[in-house]
């Protein structure tokens, strides 16, 4: 298996989609000639040429625009947003078009297209290249919402995002674009979309991630872990439509829970899996849940970007308090 | 080395039918006597449709309705001169060219009543045509894409999409030609300048004196035709759709006509514009013209008028019947088309949906 | 004191403010001569002049991108979104510059401006004339956002929103425009931004709605209140920044909390709500707070929207569901 | 009745110096010989802070920035011709314009080590200019709400905006012209055609033969300038302004340009452009043929120009040196500015902050 990054997993998949199948396709400001501001479109546009790998013009409504029509006329576009910080300028035509087609329709027209995102931070980038609104996408119906945490997941959620009927926002944590490694399986893996995966196994609390926040959060159960803790993990993989009830049993069992997000705390996906838990087993806590998040001010430019979003030790802290409330 | 001249453009009119039925005979196309019948049918057919839409709404039978009568002549033109294979992607003043292309009378009475069902049409009518865009501008884009995919596929065919004068100040107008001229797809961008956008008139929306010039922007052919000259618009779309075919890209046309209505139901144009400039554009409705020149033809009468008008009252008798006498569809339908396959989260509000509906209709 | 409408109440606040201080203007689509398509403008034209009352072209981000331009100037614009549902246009403009203005340049250029915006279901109006997606606005930091839920109120919120030194949006429910009217005092009343309002004092149980669900959740309140159960109900007035105290205060001596919202429930305001309750005072609670909510489903047309907007026999229904477990 | 032009436009090109320095006696501004050399001598000093910066970011001792050398003809000579009271509302490729408007050296230094300090301008230098744009093209729209609040207010003066030639492929391009142009607002819009969007070139960003000719949609007087030549620039705008105050409303310049670096340092255009392409135009640069002019004027010699030189150079490096030495703001100084006045929830998130900062640094 080889060892890939994040970037390269995502053109694997993408590479793999388009070989399968013609109707696939990239665009979005230079994801052709360039290969993406980011690689991840790299090497297409010779593979594929430029009538698949299309370099469009700077205009994000008109890249999903034109997504949609292209989506509703039996293509599989792949569009992307440069950074997620950019997008949305296209939230009209998703809110109001890629979103509601099929229901507007009955079925008889759809949108199966995958808008991709770099998002948040954490790479030293100027001011818009570093947010995390995941929350912003998730609450509108008719969409998905997916976020990979690593390689290997990253492929296999693509593939599924690019395959499902239905348009997907695919959101990818660029820290973790190149900052690590993982075994990628030639075959073929495919993830389905609306599952959360349980990362570790544990008794004793339940915390949840997603995106970027996975390796400080590993680090910060691991540390934890070996003062003999037992702790679930969970990374939810796909925002919305959430998978409650993996977290809700993991919660049952445990009885404590810590959320860690990127984004500002306040009407974010944590807030959501509280009310999830609220709904389902509140009467199993034996603590509140923790959330640890960034804060409800406009996001810092880099030079005080760092501590704003959770730190390991942060989230080591925040694991600690609520095993011992 | 002086200011010097880099490029020079015009913008060009085109009527081929006066208001008064006076013929322009070089520019006549060459269309057979059935197709001219069977345009005029398309627009009288909705000319009835809307007006009675207009009384039913005023009677509480449907809710709030945007008319468009006065506008027959752009999209039944465009229609007629379309394939099967071509997307005809509108906005919400098209019902002309929706009837003519096989729309069921039925839909529109569906969809203002508040109905999904409105937007559901018959595959081989729904399978090119797109549902009605209510957010002003959007639907542009979706033919450029759409463009690209026939391009892509090899396909000769083009989309044809329409918007108001209003709609070309939204940004999506804007990306929409621009995208179609750069990637040269085949689209037809008809903008039906009706003189207002609810209340605001041509002069506030933009200060270009013509739409069409705003081709010039994107390097896209333009011309602006008599919006109520059903043959004017003929002529220019079947070019644009030509080019298009050849693989020469899009072309804008502005059609100028009138609103003779109001905005919809819901407003009330005597707080914004005059009865004598209604008046005026009454004199140039697209209907009247058209039928003198199929008399002149020798291909109508009085009492064809009087057959057809009775067929096709009876037909939208027929439809509202059958509207009324339908029953819709399930409230918890659209927990059905959230995605092709539902999640538990959502299954479980439907079913959470289903038990609150069933313990208020006991209680 | 006149009994106004909601519509009327708002036109009068617009009214006094012009008249009060000349930066304050209003623009947007139809606001001029037609005084508005819900009438929310009629008459300010005629007051004050083309200039002051600005029909603008049909351009979402073009209205908010030039009042941001306008308030960076020093005037106080006062910007309407024909319906919510094409607001969506305008987010880049919003959260892109609005909200980050004054952040930006460190109080340097700020954004005093308002964006009112008719939302919500229940008046039988065409495809994206019904949502209600003040949760989508309330996640960006660096913005308020406030709903008012009757003519008093709207009135006096609206003043406050105007003279407030940040960018507002002010969402209206439009099915309350007209559906009841108020004694809406002659004097000024300014009510401030961030608080909410506790409309009924009681012991029991916490209910908790905003806009139009404030009228059918008291009915419902009413009527559970006649058997004898004393109902603390708290009107949020600004949904963001939330006035997290007053609720949690009123949840840590009832220990029961039933929230209503007319939006879909993930990811939603009532999410948020739950999730200050579980920072706050999760063991007060004696019951899972209840939400009564729309469905994460695209919202309906008018022909099946009315049970999907929560109707008072369901907030009925789940008021006593709370009250008896 | 044949088809009937409607209107005529054309666009033009204006040089006055071209590359080699040969001047166009007739068109030469009435520039005083200091105002000249204070143009030269700030177009000069945008490229050595530059030129420093590349240096300082290859040394890891600034962030990602988008250098500006070979543009800094435009905004130089628009902030020349500006009066103070005229806003400058600009992209981000006009630093030789904000330096020239009194932003000192450091704030783009601070910019771009990822300070909000950097934003912070003297109060005069400030008030009439807006922080960089990094939102491509919504600057524009802000533009043409501060040319509607100066009309508003009476005041004799205008905004001036930047965009480069991708810009104008967004929506909000195109509604900023439009509401300026309705509203005949005083508002020259300038875009610095640098014939790369990243690694998008000019052809597949539109297919208008001009980015100038866009003016024509909105009835905006327009023209194409030599972007390198800093008297065609400066006698555009300066025609441009006038216009404005006289209350005819906002111009369209299109600036022929080219952006000789990469993007920003993050970009690398072996990619996808020649370096040949890149010395045509390194040939054609701004600087080279208005230095040429001075000579020619007996304004220049080669001891000025390196005394210019070494005196920039300096204050470039006493701003580097005063940037390395400045302390940053706290860490949590991002909670100040969320609003005028904070809330109780956002300050309970303050604290909670500082004391896991506290923690943090404790541990
Ligand atoms: C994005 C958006 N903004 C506002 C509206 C409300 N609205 C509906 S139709 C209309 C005017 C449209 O004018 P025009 O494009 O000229 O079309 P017409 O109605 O004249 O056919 C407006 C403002 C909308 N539907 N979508
Ligand atoms: C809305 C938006 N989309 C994408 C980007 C990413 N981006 C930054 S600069 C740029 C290209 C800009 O091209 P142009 O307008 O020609 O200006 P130039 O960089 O050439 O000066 C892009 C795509 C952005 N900043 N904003
Ligand atoms: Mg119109
Ligand atoms: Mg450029």
């Amino acid at each position: 298996m080889p060892k890939l990054t994040m970037v390269q997993a995502i053109n694997l998949a993408l590479k793999e989609e388009m070989a399968r199948d013609d109707r696939v396709l990239v665009m979005g400001e230079d994801v052709g000639v360039d290969g993406g501001v980011f690689r991840v479109t790299d090497g297409l546009h010779e593979e594929f040429g430029e009538s698949r790998s299309i370099d469009t013009p700077l205009a994000e409504s008109g890249i999903l625009g034109t997504a949609i029509g292209m989506a509703m006329a039996g293509l599989r576009p792949v569009a992307e947003m440069q950074f997620s910080g950019f997008s949305y300028l296209m939230i009209g035509q998703w809110e109001g078009n890629a979103t509601r087609m099929r229901s507007r329709t009955q079925g008889q027209h759809t949108c199966p297209l995958v808008v991709r995102m770099p998002y948040g931070g954490g790479v030293r980038a100027l001011e818009h290249h570093s947010e995390s609104r995941e929350a912003t996408y998730a609450h509108f119906p008719g969409g998905k919402v997916v976020i990979p945490s690593g390689p290997r997941n990253a492929r296999a959620l693509m593939l599924a995002a690019i395959r499902d009927p239905d348009p997907v926002v695919f959101m990818e944590p660029k820290h973790s674009y190149r900052s690590f490694r993982e075994d990628v399986p030639e075959t073929e893996e495919v993830l389905p979309l609306g599952q959360a995966h349980v990362e570790r196994e544990g008794d004793d609390l339940t915390v949840v991630a997603w995106g970027a926040m996975m390796r400080p959060t590993i680090k910060a159960v691991d540390a934890v872990a070996k003062t003999g803790v037992s702790i679930e993990l969970i990374d939810l993989l796909t925002i919305s439509p959430l998978d409650s009830d993996t977290i809700c049993r993991s919660v049952q069992k445990t009885g404590r829970c810590v959320i860690v997000q990127e984004a500002p705390r306040s009407f974010g996906v944590a807030s959501e899996i509280i009310a999830r838990i609220n709904d389902e087993v509140l009467l199993y806590l034996e603590a509140p849940v923790k959330r640890l998040t960034g804060y409800d001010v406009v996001t810092p430019y880099f030079g005080r970007e760092k501590s704003y979003i959770p730190p390991a030790a942060r989230i080591e802290n925040g694991l600690r308090e609520t095993l011992d409330f | 080395m002086p200011r010097k001249t880099l490029a020079e453009f015009k913008v060009e009119h085109l009527q081929v039918l006066d208001e008064n039925g006076k013929l322009d005979k070089e520019l006549e196309p060459d269309l057979a006597d059935g197709d001219l019948l069977r345009l005029y049918r398309g627009m009288v057919r909705a000319r009835e449709l809307d007006q009675r839409m207009l009384k039913l709404q005023r009677q509480g039978r449907i809710g709030t309705f945007g008319p468009c009568t006065g506008q027959e002549a752009p999209s039944t033109a465009a229609a007629l001169a379309m394939q099967d294979d071509d997307w005809f992607v509108g906005a919400f003043r098209e019902l002309g060219g929706r009837l003519f292309r096989g729309e069921p009378l039925t839909n529109t009475l569906f969809y203002y009543n508040g109905w999904e069902e409105g937007n559901v049409l018959p595959k081989e009518v729904g399978r090119r045509m797109t549902p009605l865009a209510v957010v002003v501008g959007t639907q542009i884009l979706h033919a450029a894409g759409i463009g690209y995919a026939l391009k892509l596929k090899g396909e000769k065919a083009a989309a044809v999409t329409f918007c108001g004068d209003g709609a070309t100040s939204e940004g999506d107008f804007h990306e929409g030609l621009n995208f179609a001229a750069v990637w040269q797809a085949p689209v037809v961008f008809i903008s039906q300048n009706n003189q207002w956008a609810i209340s605001i008139p041509r002069e506030k929306q933009t200060r270009s004196e013509t739409i069409a010039q705003k081709g010039i922007a994107y390097g896209v052919p333009c011309i602006q035709v008599d919006g109520n000259d059903a043959l004017a618009c003929y002529v220019a779309i079947k070019e644009a759709l030509e080019r298009a075919y050849r693989g020469e890209g899009p072309t804008l046309i502005e059609a100028v006509t009138y609103r003779l209505m109001m905005h919809t139901t819901a407003d009330d144009p005597t707080k914004y514009r005059t009865k004598d400039q209604e008046d005026v554009w009454w004199q140039k409705e697209p209907l009247i013209r058209f039928q003198k020149y199929l008399s002149a033809k020798g291909l109508w009468d009085d009492a064809k008028e009087e057959a057809l008008r009775e067929e096709l009252r009876a037909e939208v008798d027929t439809a509202v019947k059958e509207f009324e006498a339908t029953a819709p569809w399930p409230l918890d339908r659209p927990f059905d088309h959230v995605f092709a396959e539902t999640h538990p989260s959502i299954e479980k509000q439907h079913q959470e949906y289903l038990a609150a509906l069933k313990e208020e209709s006991d209680a």
